[in-house]
């Protein structure tokens, strides 16, 4: 009997109906519980990754080849000559990716990942800036970091694709590997393609909602809330970089 | 992704819904979420009728190893050469059976149905957050069923592997005729339920927390509404894990990966060596939805089952707040308690002790909903309605089906129950019966809501009664063939002599599922017939306190005419001493309440514009945590 | 449409701008430790080194969540809303990682 | 009316046939050992299980067809035999599996099997239906067997057309009380009464069902290993809480569901909270737990972590469809294995050069000395299979790529255990429990739990792996291709 009581004098509170409780639009809501649930499809993938990799021994230290060092044609067999590659070892990231287009015959040890990480940074301060210009209404601003965003998202998508390429043509593919065990291989195209798939994604929403920006949709709307909304998925393909970088690159 | 785009049209529809709408428009691509439940339930009874057909048909072989049933040629060709199962095909049955019924029926057609149907009529709202996203979710669905069910008729007949579909079993395309193009069939429709199900949750969980109407506190909501929310959170939180668990899976039997495999040698995996995978692994990621699926099947049915009890017995609830509590309480620990499927499976051992400590506190608060319902019962003023019966059923099975949970929860009684009849008795009781229960219950008791006309009461009756007692005979024996060590998923127990004892037990069985099969066929003529012939509904058939009655009877689009109405009580004033009726619905304020919302509701469904306290330390669910904890005091 | 009346969010601070700067300058800075990290302890194959790291990936996860998600500014349940189910994942993964570690003494 | 029509049908074969069998008796014998340890996890004579049914094949085929085919089917498939190519395609192009290690003479006494049993088959069809509960009326408890329904299925559909009359029945009764205005069925009441009746009905007949049956479980036979009997006494705790909450909350909710049906003359009461009330039951289910979380981690731990130095090792080995075993010999130490080396002669794919192999035996029964340790461990080639021993409450996967272990020590002889249950035919038995595809149902290995003597005898009878692979022919490839990766191995760390 008591319950009735409490529950009828309780106060007014943020979770009284009538109003969100979160004080966000549905939309928005939307975005964040959308991209909780994404955030648990990468980590089931990245889960996978911890588990197959932890069942091999840590990399090798390697003694063999110093940053910028000159690399010689072959250098690949030279490694699995020297048994630094083998199946049941887990190669060092450093070894693997170690080029830069247009300079060949370098160890250039993760250079070119901090470029594709700088990147995606940038594009990820340009969204953010056009949903601060939504929010003053400036929608010539809005447009032009709308078209930084994208041209950053693309530039990011042109470097996976070179990264790819450079793999691939070393011999690794999804079923077998010249660094060693095949899951490394498979792991690394499995979760770069998935989020360079969710960056496709993201470029193609931001293109879409560049052109209703430039044809005054969210203007006569009286809100950028799309820009917003788009904003958030954007910063979490940038998210999941930071672990995809750390786990695959670093580690 | 696609809750992008379509936000901005999402609204047309309902907020100037008298603009004329087609047969398609209303019947087809409607974004009504009536409609979509609709659309819901009866896509999830067709695929019901499916799974048991299935399952008549194994029980058929089970019971009748030896003998020739000339039909299933007819009807399966191939499979039934001779008038006899085939056992590839035996194994493709129950897999799909279990797929069918965990997926398509329990998950889709139960939650799927009833949050679409409730969530908006029970907590005020005009219709879902998005009602686009709403009818792709339910497309989706229906995309993924015809895929599953033209998987029947590829070659090699459709997954065998089990529903849980273990690799390698399930990745080496030759392990099993079915792990072709039927397993390949599998993955793609479970890849489209999920999309389903995410979207379906995403919506759900939006409209309860930002579209509840003017004082519909959370301490306010029915309990089905609190049961569809954290089902929701729940397929939100657990189905991406499948999703990326399948997409490895596909790699794996189509790429050449080996992410599950570890050890087969060339010839058998297709032409490539596969090692360094493990196939624990899957099932790891498999049961980590695989277990909150269990809860996702349940949770709603004990919602339906608390509404219904309260509703029928014209008392309140009893321990509104220790209900919530509990299913809190079972969501959370839903997530930690996933390798109690894997005590046998060769996992480390320190893992099975951290599981079977999570699984066996579920047992706690679950015990106090099985109280709470006693309590709910005592001293009430049963109207035993088909829907009550329901309700009264499922607490039944709950708890029979539940207290051999305890068993098989614990790792060292599970070395020697792993994969027997006993579990085949106790998920079938549980989720199985109690699930089917909860759904019935919903049925009788919404129909009217749903069709304007109510269902017969006497084949309700007889239906309910068939089916418990059919139940009940089929499930209750399985546990002495759990018990004297019959493994599940056999094709005939024949190869064992201490198993043949029970040939007259699974004779008995199937006889009774034979009946429990021949009860549902009274179901379905009753619901199809009572949408035409039923008797006409009046506006609160029941004398429920609950906000959809307050909604006229014929469908309307954003569901009241004019406002939608303000919520003054919680949902169970039932036989409230100093009324003269022994309900007092929602929406009629206490005298001296009226002065506290005197502001009309808005008509629209946007949250209104006020901004919100951030520092408010007195929430509910706070509250509710601290209270519950301050039992000890 | 009824659009035209959407809610504000909770308050967004003036200096938007200059605290999206800042924060990039950071992000920017941590990956440039990161990489300078990674050299400095490329002999060192330790718990601890990978730790640093996922630490190191954390505290630039908290930077794009917390401004450029605007998750700071956000009314508190919606932030534990979101955070607090990370910790099945976290559960999720420890686990796996004590399977995986039992897995590889086995084999 | 089919059925009938078929079983008079064997009936009158059976009359035709009973008198052709004779000689070969030796042959027949010969052939059916090595059937029933070669050919049963995908033959049967008188079902398809993977593999074709074998009934009347002796007359399709010539005898050297067969035998060709037997020893290695691909072979004939690849080289375009026009039979082999038929039969390969009839069975949805699944291959047989090759046994290049059977002679001539035995396939030949296999052929002898199956042409004996093919002629005797009518007698077995007519007889299944009786037969199988003659088998049962063997075991111990079945002279009692319950569920002894006589019915067949037709029975059942008739039941089931009968069931929808009914329904049509109390349908119209319902129309008809609603034209006259007033239910024809007063099921507040009526439901009240049959819940009650329920109750009655239904915890009479689970409490019959738990001593009548009970006695057919595993359980209720003595556990034969000595972790067995900590696993009982789990066992009866957990069955005797569950069991009491079981009676209690169904006699109340079945009890509340007559009490309180709506007569129309009470009002219910306005209870809608008790908090002591709900601590008492939040309480007290987590003390009963708390009891039973403790003893179970402690069993759970006791079983897993039981590790004997002195444990017989011995390995078992799942394959669709089928089990091996693997002693350790008397050095206690198995061979290295290699998946790899996995063909048709080196099934198990044992390394031939490792000298911890030479003292190997591979066998297709398990013996187990009583009161000895022993540590199985299991792999498996193909899919997940699990070695389900219920006598021994011995259970565990067998996963490919994924070594896994029981260790347990067994108490109880075959001899002494088929006193026990008083019935001469038991055995114990190594099943698969784990869903492995067409014919996991069969997929049995014969377990025998001997006294040390008479298992020193007949560990010392089966050959070794040195002695039976001395010529060591047959894994010339794979030795060839070890040996290059040994070379490229040596290479690289250089």
């Amino acid at each position: 009997m008591s319950n009735t009581t409490a529950l009828t004098t309780e106060k007014k509170s943020i979770w009284g109906g009538g109003k969100s409780p979160f004080s966000v639009s549905y939309g928005k809501l939307m975005m964040w519980i959308f991209l909780l649930s994404d955030a648990f499809t990468f980590s089931s993938l990245l889960v996978a990754y911890g588990f197959v990799r932890h069942t091999y021994p840590s990399p090798v230290k390697n003694e063999l080849i110093k940053p910028m060092q000159h690399l010689e044609e072959g250098f690949v067999e030279q490694m699995q000559h020297v048994g630094y590659f083998t199946d049941d070892k887990w190669p060092l990231p450093e070894l693997v990716f170690n080029h830069f287009p247009f300079i060949h015959g370098m160890h250039l040890p993760l250079f070119f990942v901090s470029l594709m990480t700088f990147i995606l940074i940038f594009s990820s301060v340009t969204m953010v800036l056009a949903v601060e210009a939504g929010h003053r209404m400036a929608k010539k601003e809005v447009a032009t970091y709308m078209i930084w965003t994208i041209l950053g998202g693309l530039a990011f998508l042109g470097c996976q694709a070179w990264e790819w390429t450079t793999f691939i043509t070393e011999g690794a593919r999804l079923d077998s590997n010249p660094f060693g065990p095949m899951a490394f291989a498979a792991l690394f195209f499995i979760v770069t393609g998935f989020h360079g798939f969710h960056v496709f994604s993201g470029v193609v929403l931001n293109v879409i909602i560049y052109l209703n920006v430039l044809k005054g949709t969210y203007e006569k709307r009286g809100h950028y809330e799309m820009v917003e909304k788009v904003g958030l998925y954007w910063h979490f393909v940038d998210l999941v970089w930071v672990f995809v970088f750390t786990f695959f690159y670093l580690i | 992704m696609s809750n992008l785009h379509h936000d901005d049209h999402s609204h047309d529809n309902h907020n100037h819904g008298h603009h004329k709408e087609t047969f398609i428009s209303k019947y087809v691509f409607s974004m009504d979420h009536k409609m979509i439940a609709k659309q819901f339930l009866i896509t999830g009874i067709i695929m019901g009728t499916l799974g048991m057909a299935m399952s008549l048909i194994f029980r058929l072989q089970l019971a009748y190893p030896d003998m020739k049933f000339p039909f299933l040629e007819s009807i399966l060709g191939q499979w039934g050469k001779d008038g006899k199962l085939d056992p590839n095909f035996y194994l493709a049955l129950i897999t799909i059976h279990g797929t069918i019924m965990v997926f398509y029926v329990l998950t889709a057609g139960l939650s799927g149905t009833f949050s679409n149907l409730l969530i908006p009529l029970q907590v005020g709202a005009r219709d879902m957050a998005s009602p686009f996203m709403n009818m792709l979710s339910y497309w989706f669905f229906f995309l993924s069923s015809v895929v599953l069910i033209i998987s029947l008729f590829v070659e090699g007949g459709p997954a065998s592997a089990g529903w849980t579909v273990y690799p390698p079993l399930s990745a080496l395309p030759k392990a099993v005729p079915g792990s072709g193009t039927g397993m390949t069939l599998w993955l793609v429709a479970m890849i489209l339920f999920i999309a389903s199900a995410l979207l379906g949750g995403i919506n759900y969980i939006t409209t309860v927390l930002n579209m509840r109407t003017k004082g519909m506190k959370m301490t306010r909501l029915p309990l089905t509404i609190w049961a569809f929310l954290l089902t929701a959170v729940l397929g939100l939180l657990s189905f991406p894990v499948l999703m990326g668990g399948s997409l490895l899976l596909i790699f794996d039997r189509s790429f050449g990966t080996s992410f599950y495999l570890a050890d087969i040698p060339a010839d058998l995996a297709g032409g490539i060596e596969r090692v360094g995978g493990s196939p624990i692994l899957w099932q790891h990621l498999f049961w980590f939805l695989g277990h909150p699926e269990v809860y996702i099947i349940l949770l709603p049915a004990l919602g339906i089952t608390s509404e219904v009890i309260a509703t029928n017995a014209r008392k309140p609830i009893f321990g509104y707040r220790a209900m919530i509590g509990s299913i809190l309480a079972i969501a959370v620990l839903s997530f930690i308690v996933w390798g109690h499927h894997m005590f046998m499976t060769g996992m480390n051992p320190f893992l099975g002790s951290v599981f079977m400590l999570g699984t066996l506190i579920i047992a706690v608060p679950s015990a106090v909903k099985t109280f709470n319902y006693l309590a709910t019962l005592w001293q009430g003023n049963l109207r035993l309605t088909p829907a009550m019966m329901f309700a009264i059923g499922l607490v039944s099975f709950f708890i029979t089906g539940g207290l051999t949970g305890i068993w098989l929860g614990n790792a060292a009684l599970d070395i020697n129950l792993h994969d027997t009849y006993f579990v085949v008795a106790h998920f079938h009781l549980v989720m199985g019966s109690a699930a089917i229960f909860g759904m019935m219950s919903g049925i009788y008791h919404w129909y009217p809501k749903m069709f304007r006309r109510k269902m017969n009461e006497t084949l309700g009756q007889v239906h309910f009664w068939l089916t418990l007692v059919s139940a009940y005979c089929v499930f209750f024996p399985m546990h002495f063939m759990g018990l004297a060590g019959v493994p599940r998923r056999y094709y005939a127990n024949s190869a064992y002599d201490q198993f043949n004892v029970f040939i007259d037990m699974n004779q008995f069985v199937t006889i009774a599922a034979l009946l429990g099969g021949a009860a549902q066929l009274i179901f379905l003529w009753n619901f199809f017939s009572s949408m035409r012939n039923g008797k006409r509904s009046e506006q609160n058939p029941w004398e429920s306190n609950t906000l959809e009655w307050t909604a006229p009877v014929e469908h309307i689009h954003g569901n009241w005419p004019g406002e939608i109405p303000t919520v003054y009580r919680w949902a169970y004033d039932y036989s409230k001493p100093g009324s003269e009726q022994d309900f007092i619905p929602q929406n009629v304020p206490d005298e001296g309440q009226v002065d506290e919302q005197v502001e009309p509701n808005p008509t629209h469904f946007e949250p209104s514009k006020t901004k919100a306290p951030v520092a408010a330390r007195e929430t509910v669910m706070f509250s509710l945590v601290k209270r519950w904890l301050g039992f000890a005091k | 449409m009824e659009n035209h009346e959407h809610l504000e969010h909770t308050e967004t601070p003036k200096d938007m701008k200059s605290k999206i700067w800042k924060t990039f300058w950071i992000l920017t800075a941590l990956t440039i430790i990161d990489i300078g990290l990674y050299f400095v302890l490329l002999e060192n194959h330790s718990l601890a080194k990978n730790a640093l790291f996922i630490l190191l990936g954390i505290v630039k996860a908290y930077y794009i969540v917390s401004i450029f998600m605007h998750m700071k500014f956000e009314a508190k349940w919606l932030v534990n809303f979101i955070i607090y189910p990370m910790l099945f994942v976290v559960f999720l993964i420890a686990l796996m990682l004590i399977e995986s570690t039992f897995t590889a003494s086995i084999r | 009316m089919r059925i009938i029509t078929t079983v008079l049908h064997s009936f009158f074969l059976v009359s035709l046939l009973s008198f052709s069998v004779a000689g070969f008796a030796q042959t027949v014998e010969e052939g059916e050992k090595l059937f029933n340890a070669n050919c049963t996890s995908c033959h049967a004579i008188n079902e398809k299980v993977v593999g074709p049914a074998l009934k009347n094949t002796h007359t399709k085929h010539k005898e050297d067809w067969y035998i060709k085919w037997v020893k290695n089917s691909q072979k004939m498939v690849k080289s375009g035999d026009a039979m082999a190519v038929q039969l390969y395609k009839e069975n949805n192009e699944a291959l047989m599996t090759s046994f290049e290690n059977l002679s001539d003479v035995q396939i030949k006494s296999i052929i002898a099997y199956v042409k004996a049993e093919s002629e005797k088959q009518p007698v077995a069809t007519a007889s299944v239906a009786p037969s199988s509960s003659t088998d049962s009326a063997s075991m111990s408890a079945s002279g009692e067997n319950p569920y002894k329904t006589k019915t067949n299925w037709m029975l059942a559909i008739v039941a089931v057309l009968l069931i929808l009359v009914i329904g049509q029945v109390f349908g119209i009764l319902s129309r008809i009380g609603e034209i006259q205005g007033r239910p024809a069925i007063n099921w507040g009441s009526i439901n009240g009464k049959l819940l009650l009746a329920f109750l009655i009905v239904g915890m009479g007949a689970a409490i019959w069902e738990f001593f009548i049956h009970g006695k057919l479980t595993v359980n209720a036979q003595d556990a034969a290993s000595i972790h067995g009997e900590e696993y009982d006494s789990m066992f009866n705790i957990t069955l005797l809480i569950t069991g009491i909450v079981f009676i209690i909350t169904q006699i109340l909710l079945f009890w509340y569901g007559y009490r309180y049906r709506n007569d129309g003359k009470r009002k219910a009461i306005y209870y809608p909270d008790n908090h002591k009330l709900e601590l008492i039951w939040t309480v007290i289910p987590a003390i009963v737990l708390t009891i039973l979380v403790i003893r179970g981690l402690k069993t759970w731990n006791h079983i897993m972590n039981s590790q004997d130095e002195k444990a017989a090792i011995v390995e078992v080995y799942g394959y669709q469809f089928g089990w091996n075993a693997r002693y350790a010999g008397t050095d206690n130490k198995l061979g290295n294995h290699d998946f790899r080396q996995i063909g048709v002669v080196n099934a198990l794919g044992v390394d031939p050069k490792d000298p911890k192999a030479q003292d190997d035996v591979i066998v297709n029964e398990l013996h187990f000395p009583v009161g000895k340790p022993v540590s199985l461990k299991f792999r498996a080639k193909d899919v997940i299979h699990s070695a389900y021993l219920p006598h021994f409450r011995v259970q565990m996967n067998v996963v490919p790529g994924l070594p896994t272990q029981f260790n347990f020590t067994p108490t109880i002889t075959t001899a002494e255990m088929r006193n026990k249950l008083n019935n001469p035919k038991f055995d114990y038995v190594l099943l698969c429990n784990k869903i492995c595809g067409g014919a996991h149902y069969r997929m049995k290995m014969k377990v025998v739990v001997d006294t040390p003597e008479e298992y020193a005898k007949w560990l010392a009878t089966q050959p070794t792996l040195g002695a039976s692979t001395a010529p060591a022919t047959e894994s010339t490839d794979a030795q060839a291709s070890i040996n290059s990766t040994e070379t490229v191995k040596t290479i690289a760390s250089k």
